[in-house]
């Protein structure tokens, strides 16, 4: 089945990226496609590549970084919510890609569920 | 507005936001309605409900310009020009606080408990604020 | 003993600070809605007869530009929940002795 | 009629989501309790009773490495709700026909 | 550890932390110990509350390795290396959760709301997780 | 008097910082003093340079730079918070500086008043 994930809040203080991130490695275990992932309100701080955890805590950013490139997953951070988050090419970690609302729009239509992991 | 694919795709879904929380105190309910209007470029089948203490998004008269943020709840005037026109207002919600529908900035339906369950019933994709 | 200053930021409808901030405020104690907390002046909504219950024990304040902000100006708030301006704000924080956020 | 798989991720005595969720689920339906939302399956907590009567109309599930994290293993969960771990979030995902968050 | 002030002020203040928040849900309960551990090298009355959901911080047993988290609950344990004594924990609020004292991961002092609103009514600085 | 300020939301998503802000000007015009104000949290997210909100928005990250540089205040970023969260001195804006959560508790005991605005 084809997968859309909503993640709308960012690494550390809220647990939504920590259960998104396991909830897509088990649907890719079980032979799901994820259509996308796409990061909106303060999700789109999963994708600043400075994130910089304790040498024993997980680390979300590059977490994701790599399934992206093992799995070849589209990770979009919307751009408005970005933009005033001061999210921008710059400081943008490896496999993640920012593009508009559309996108997520476009991943409700494509996907056969799409889940939303918040606050 | 932000970008989109042009050529969209034939599907037609029924689309369900849901809003539960106050303005102002976070920014849900402002970035909710960014994405309520660009879904309204999709010719999907859109619906909102406002239900909880989400109901206070649509209260009449807000004028934020003493705490200094954006007064952005003009904007709902605008799901009208993009044809968005199936916004549902949870009855209790609103009673529970003491408003009634004339409380509010644009024209809406307002449902029962009961009748907002059968709304949600129907949809295939539902997106909280 | 001390007179503290409250601070409630969140709906009474949406989180549990409000109840508890009424649990746990000695009489004599003021209580300042900011935010979302304005929400709980409302003198129609369900809410309005717990802050009335403790009206005799505690002082209450809301702060005005978030009461415009939301449109509630042309609502009837609840008697004696004194509106206060951003100075008001800083007033009660110096008047009081300790500030104490119900985050 | 679909069949709604309704996620709640916030605990029942901090938020309304878990009430809100439980007013508009309709029979038939499916609650997944994850992240702070397991406390809702704590049998001998004062919210057990809302959850127990709603097991006739609805299938609830919580997701184990919640509960296992929050050292919930050694307490009485209620009965008859089902410990699911990520890969049963994705079958009761797929299972059903829509997924909303109560957040 | 964070770098402090090696040179303290002769000042001795009562510092209150209120953690109302549970666990890995959200990061108050950890970023809010932090706080609680660098408190203890400045030589103040420190205290802690735990109520409402804040108990679950306390709970035993905890285990994060399949969430992927960072367990930190044991480091509630440093504070009493740390001379941190005064922890407290509301009745009421253990009591609805269908919890005792004998489930929490360290000693703790369990008071009534009556006993600890007089614990905060002794305070200089009181902060929130 | 002397206050301390501690901000645990970023901008944008919370009103906590606005709040802080408002609270701030208004102590500073009643002739109070601002004895530091103290990022932690998501609230370390208020020092991002690179944030840039719409036209029509307040831009709080440059009116709490401006306000230090007004007012000569102490704008304090926890770096341990910050670090995780990919806050660093090459996107910190004007007038913040990162230092250690003593900065908070420092506060906390030279302060009159401690106020606290968050989530």
């Amino acid at each position: 089945m084809k997968l859309g994930i909503l993640i709308k809040q960012g690494p550390f203080t809220h647990q939504a990226s920590d259960t998104a991130y396991l909830f897509t490695v088990a649907a890719l275990a079980k032979g799901h496609e994820i259509y996308r992932v796409f990061f909106y309100n303060d999700g789109v701080y999963n994708s600043n590549k400075l994130s910089e955890p304790q040498t024993d805590d997980r680390d979300l950013v590059s977490l994701w970084s790599k399934l992206a490139a093992d799995h070849n997953i589209d990770l979009v951070v919307c751009v408005a919510a970005a933009l005033r988050r001061g999210i921008k090419d710059e400081i943008l970690a490896e496999g993640f890609r920012i593009s508009g609302l559309g996108q997520l729009v476009e991943a409700g239509i494509q996907a056969d569920r799409t889940i939303v992991f918040g606050d | 507005m932000e970008e989109w694919e042009e050529e969209g795709p034939e599907i037609v879904k029924k689309f369900l936001y849901v809003n539960r929380r106050a303005p102002y105190g976070t920014i849900y309910a402002l970035e909710c309605l960014e994405v309520a209007l660009i879904t309204a470029a999709f010719d999907q089948e859109e619906s909102l409900i406002f239900m909880d203490d989400g109901v206070f998004q649509l209260k009449k008269n807000q004028d934020s310009s003493d705490i200094g943020m954006k007064n952005f709840s003009k904007t709902y005037r605008a799901l009208d020009d993009y044809d968005v026109e199936r916004i549902y207002v949870e009855k209790e919600s609103l009673e529970a606080r003491g408003l009634t529908a004339d409380d509010l900035i644009i024209p809406v339906e307002v449902l029962s408990s009961e009748e907002l369950r059968e709304i949600i019933d129907k949809q295939d994709v539902v997106i909280s604020s | 003993m001390s007179h503290i200053l409250h601070l409630v930021n969140k709906s009474p409808t949406e989180r549990n600070g409000f109840d508890t901030c009424l649990r746990m405020a000695k009489p004599g104690d003021s209580v300042l809605m900011i935010e979302d907390g304005v929400y709980a002046a409302l003198a129609n909504a369900d809410f309005a007869k717990t802050i009335i219950g403790s009206m005799n024990d505690l002082s209450f304040y809301a702060l005005g530009p978030d009461i415009t902000a939301r449109g509630l100006n042309d609502v009837p708030l609840i008697e004696d929940v004194h509106v206060v301006d951003y100075e008001g704000f800083v007033d009660l924080v110096t008047e009081t002795d300790v500030t104490q956020s119900w985050l």
